[in-house]
């Protein structure tokens, strides 16, 4: 037994914070946040690559074999890194098919999904206070179906949808069905845009194991979300103590003055242990399978909680520039508020652990 | 102790309410609305109901201060959704300071453009390493013949890309620090003006940064004198504390925040009968309530002449924290909309909740514009429990201890 | 209209801190908390002599006929003080009858209860988890009653007992009568000792409008301690601030560190605001009768709120001395205990505002 | 990353259990509980479960440092309700920092009767004007003839009063501040010595003030030199921090809550019914699951000889912060037992509230013993942020700029 990162899990984000780290993604993000640009379609590829989507995919199936550890950790980099790309849709969207698919849905999707030549997404919400398969109302009915999905995370050319149905299992859509139209939402974080889609008499493939895949994949998304909020907040953190030792007023760098040094302390001290807490949560993904939801529920209700609260009082702390769209200390701001509220609020995460817990 | 009017302001709430159901709105006028609006104030101001604080020669009604009067004035002007004293930056900051330091000269030029609207400012404190710092202005203004040449940037000056006129600090004297600061007006539309509005994390750019490049101002556009300017605006300063104006926003917030309540589903059942979140609502109504009757103690106070009580100097704060209490309570109601710039897309009755999300970010702005809330605890800390300044900023660096961190 | 203390309300408040300000008090209540007294009785009488309970009272039953904001004026007073007398029993039962009585039984007891020489107090609540007129159990049959009541402030002698009667209304207990035991609880606070009494076919005397009474105490008492919260917390902020001022460590006094300057700054924020609260509850007790209720509830619950919270910090900034018996700081802070939970917490007071506000 | 033990490990804890299951509790035992349980620790010792960081010679079993095994040791142990190694301060402090700094004879001398329990220690550190700044000692040992002679006062030394020694930081030597300091070992049972218990806010009198008044000890009783009392406390200091004591602390604490939530009725419904409670007890749930992997992150990069992480340095704060959240629970759930030092006095099913109304006030406790909350910020601030140190102490008082108070 050990709690530690192994050398090829240290590797891993360290090659993925290469990736990040090029003085081309910092512009790209801005392009991004300006509305020049959807996405930074240079990371995608470099990612798709990197075999990032193939992590969770068996050997067999053109993928990596490792676990949704590893998937995590990448999450927590591209989260620290403000990464705009469609991470969390493709991610989702593999997993789902990887644990739902029969054989012959796997063989036929899983590749493509690793490489990232297949781009998907996942439609799970069908308004804004339910996320969950007991929520979900869009039946297929003879392999097609009607209705309207929102917040889905967009990507450029999604090619395969994964639907939420009634009855809490999915179907996958392609995009090229007839009946389906997609439209831009006004998403709040500009890095990670969102969609709703509408079908109409879509054509659709239930996935066979769809309803435990759902479960699954639901978890996945809480645990890959809490990886990015950990990883923003430790990043906005690191910005704002970088900031308050340079940043001099009143003849003082801010760090000299100790109530901010206690805020700053405050803050990291709300942070450090949410790292902890959202590797558990991956780790029983795979590892731990019977407290697997208790820790994902967790793990995505405390640390976005956490990195909501983290950016604010790092906005805060820069002052008037905090506030200004130049500066980019509102990217993280925003993606926290994307973490908080995508895959349902920290209220009803902690209600559903609470119940979980049979109290 | 007594909430209620006696007979002489019951008596002139009357009055006016009688003024309010005849002359509002505005009927049968010939011109535009913006005319219509001008004659009704024209009245207003006749009948010694707006701008009460500003002499009659130039155009106020000059009232002597009766908190009692401005309350009744401000509900019955908001019940019958009047234009009351515009709030904007000119009237409530300049023509105070104008008054109070100005030359007669420059009350004659300045004041009745300003109450007529068509004299608009923007502040000019801040600059880009100063920030609330106000003592480290290091744009300069040097005489030069009857003009001074103004150079150097400010920065946070709220609309100036639509101002006329800048009240600005400028280092104009060879002392250090505040000692060598004046107040200086300077016209904004001049060549030697650059304004650059600043995009805002809510995407909307009410600041500006403005850049000086021997722009010009008339010799005796110094207000209160050479080196005075650290005194002279903090006058202004003081004027930036309002009464009540908070507690009946924060009233329409929570009104907000029950309708939002009330509309939204959790588990199937309106968010509304949960009782932690009815709870929190109740202890936000407790704080509004706290709020309006501690300003109503400090004012009462102030208009009695005796020293007034320790509140306003925290209503600032008391204010920040509570709008970040209700923003709280609104993300998780908000639930999936919080993610959206534009909520409400696609689902019926939740349109209100464009504005949480404004909000949700907006309330950052309170907690950063006049006077961070790092500042307000050291005022609170200072001014209400005596204890000591900071000095770490006081003392030159090389006098600084210093020790290698662990 | 105007919101400040007259000038007779002034000269009262400074009245009773000359009273309480004496240092024999100082000296008695330390007694009284180390054991050697259950009361200050030389207190209590210089209280009964000043006409304290007679406040409430009308001028022609032996009172000064003012309101009940002067008595929250003294309630703050004693909180400040933190003075050992049992003012809160004997002011609700003189509010009891006041607002209960019809002529005679109001002839009979308060003038009585106005200048102290009937010492009295409130037996309410039968079990821990409910205090209200709604909870009570114990019925008059016949003129008499059998049953407990637990959590009653005590006195040394009461002479008469308010007891709360099913359906909401009042009786009440002379403590001559036969069947009546009461035993001292372990009370948290020791400057205000809390009994348990037994009915056993104990004779009654049923208020004639005991129902509207019941109400008016209950709101009276939440200003009352609401009042209390407030002084009580003002003080310990004071004796803090003043220790912080003159305690050196590390080479500078507390009050030199910022961080320990804007912890104060932060309970300061929250107890000087809670006055205007407290204010207007008790204003409206008698002048604005509508928003009694829902003012007193919520001067109760966010004032003994604040005051434990700050009863927390300003001991915890004392370090260890703050932790010991010798030094005061716990007598204050054991009585923002007793104004937390006495006559229900925080979480029922703003959940029966809520319920008022008809959300 | 793996969670699971090897086989090696869980052929460890099956041994382990067989070994409980045959010696605990000791059976047939002729002797009292005492030399009972006496006796099931020296069989402990000698399997190698118990002492494992003091070596063979002094009694220990001298093993390698395993936190697997330690964990695996203090499950098995908790489970069978066997006494594992004793907590108190002399075993969890004094005997490392005998073995990391004492002489040969230190170690021959005092460990031993420290491991049977025969020697109670307490520790010497704060002075009633000193708190938690060490470096403020003015308690003085002066060296006379071979004998050190101690004047001078102590306080908060726990348990002082059973003690038979004391842990001392003393000031032996004319340097200022903590140069000057030695860590002493002063036999408490002697007629200079004089103490008094410490009555605390819960009624307790855990804590004593020691005065010393030509008391004395034995001129090689310094433990690590002269003048490195400082650098030997620290290394004590580092020992308090535990690893996953306080989570096991929150595990049962937790519990005891969900217990309590389930017993009160509000409104006629179960109190764990209600949705704002078991939000408030899931993000409790989540925190001690962050602290748990937190703890076990850097203790297996410790374990694995690489730097540890930051979560160790947090621990502390994080715990009193969490231990707070509980209270804050508990406090409304007690209702009207909240009032009462012995609560549920007349009432059924809620004996448990007694411990927490001690809770309560002892949650304060933690706040402040072992550097408070405002130390731990430094700390974190200064050792996990890089940021600088406060200086303002380090000036002299009349180098500090002055300025009047507004």
């Amino acid at each position: 037994m050990n709690f530690r990162l192994n050398e090829e899990q240290r590797q891993l984000q360290h090659a993925i914070r290469r990736i990040v780290g090029d003085p081309d993604r910092h512009r790209q993000r801005r392009a991004v946040v300006d509305g020049a640009a959807n996405y930074d379609t240079t990371l995608w590829c470099e990612l798709c690559e990197f075999g990032t989507f193939g992590i969770v995919v068996p050997e067999d199936l053109g993928g990596s074999g490792l676990k949704l550890v590893e998937l995590a950790l990448v999450a927590e980099v591209l989260g620290a890194a403000g990464a705009p790309v469609p991470f969390l849709g493709q991610a989702l969207a593999t997993i789902a098919v990887l644990h739902g698919g029969d054989d012959d849905q796997r063989a036929r999707w899983l590749p493509g999904l690793a490489s990232g030549r297949i781009s998907a997404t996942v439609a799970l919400s069908e308004d804004a206070d339910s996320w969950g398969p007991a929520d979900w109302r869009i039946a297929a009915a003879d392999e097609h179906i009607t209705g309207r999905k929102i917040n889905v995370p967009s990507c450029e050319h999604p090619y395969l949808l994964i639907v939420g149905l009634e009855g809490g299992g999915l179907g996958v859509v392609e995009s090229t069905a007839p009946g389906l139209q997609i439209n831009a939402m006004d998403g709040i974080d500009l890095t990670r845009p969102l969609s709703s889609v509408e079908f109409d008499r879509t054509p659709v493939v239930v996935l066979t194991h769809g309803q435990a895949a759902a479960r699954r994949m639901m978890d996945a998304a809480c645990v890959l979300l809490a990886a990015d909020a950990f990883g923003g907040a430790s990043r906005l953190l690191e910005m704002t103590r970088d900031y308050a030792l340079t940043r001099e007023t009143f003849g003082a760098v801010l760090a000299e003055r100790q109530a901010i040094k206690h805020q700053l302390a405050n803050v990291a001290l709300e942070v450090e242990p949410t790292r902890g807490l959202f590797w558990f949560a991956a780790y029983a993904f795979d590892d731990w399978t019977e407290r697997a939801s208790e820790a994902a529920l967790l793990a995505k209700a405390l640390t976005s909680e956490v990195y909501l609260e983290s950016a604010r009082m790092c906005t805060e702390l820069h002052g008037g520039i905090g506030f200004t769209w130049e500066f980019d200390a509102h990217i993280w701001l925003k993606r926290a508020m994307f973490d908080f509220a995508w895959g349902a609020t920290p209220d009803h995460l902690f209600g559903r652990a609470a119940d979980l817990a049979e109290w | 102790m007594d909430l209620s009017y006696s007979p002489e302001y019951e008596q002139y709430r009357i009055e006016l309410r009688e003024f309010l159901a005849a002359y509002w709105p505005v009927r049968d006028h010939a011109g535009t609305p913006a005319e219509a609006t001008a004659e009704f104030q024209r009245r207003a101001i006749e009948r010694e109901y707006l701008f009460r604080h500003v002499p009659r020669k130039y155009g106020g009604s000059e009232q002597a201060p009766d908190f009692l009067k401005n309350e009744i004035i401000r509900e019955e002007f908001r019940r019958a959704g009047a234009p009351a004293d515009p709030l904007h930056m000119g009237i409530q900051r300049i023509i105070p300071v104008l008054l109070q330091w100005g030359s007669e000269a420059q009350r004659d030029f300045f004041i009745p453009g300003t109450m007529t609207g068509e004299y608009y400012w923007s502040q000019g404190y801040s600059e880009p390493d100063a920030g609330s710092d106000l003592a480290a202005v290091r744009t300069t203004a040097k005489l030069v013949g009857d003009r001074w040449i103004v150079n150097g940037q400010k920065i946070w000056s709220s609309n100036a890309y639509k101002a006329r006129f800048m009240n600005a600090l400028v280092r104009t004297e060879p002392e250090p620090r505040h000692c060598g600061i004046s107040y200086l007006i300077i016209d904004l539309h001049q060549p030697g003006v650059e304004i650059r509005r600043i995009r805002q994390i809510t995407g909307e750019s009410e600041f500006c940064e403005v850049f000086f490049n021997d722009a010009q101002a008339p010799a005796d556009w110094v207000v209160g004198g050479r080196g005075n300017g650290w005194e002279v605006s903090r006058t202004t300063l003081r004027h930036e504390r309002s009464g009540f104006g908070s507690v009946y926003w924060l009233d329409t917030l929570l009104r907000r925040l029950i309708v939002l309540a009330t509309d939204t589903r959790r588990g199937g059942r309106r968010a509304i009968d949960e009782p932690g979140l009815r709870r929190e609502m109740a202890r936000i109504q407790a704080r509004i309530m706290a709020m309006r009757f501690s300003a109503y103690r400090d004012l009462s106070m102030e208009a009695a002449g005796e020293p007034s009580g320790d509140y306003l100097q925290m209503q600032k704060l008391y204010l920040t924290d509570t709008i970040y209490q209700i923003d709280r309570v609104a993300r998780e109601l908000l639930a999936g909309d919080f993610l959206l710039a534009t909520p409400g897309e696609g689902r019926d009755g939740r349109k209100g909740s464009v504005k949480w999300i404004e909000h949700s970010l907006n309330n950052l702005k309170i907690a950063i514009a006049g006077g961070s809330s790092n500042i307000q605890r050291n005022i609170i800390g200072e001014r209400v429990l005596g204890m000591p300044k900071d000095f770490v900023g006081k003392l030159p660096r090389e006098a600084r201890p210093t020790e290698a961190v662990v």
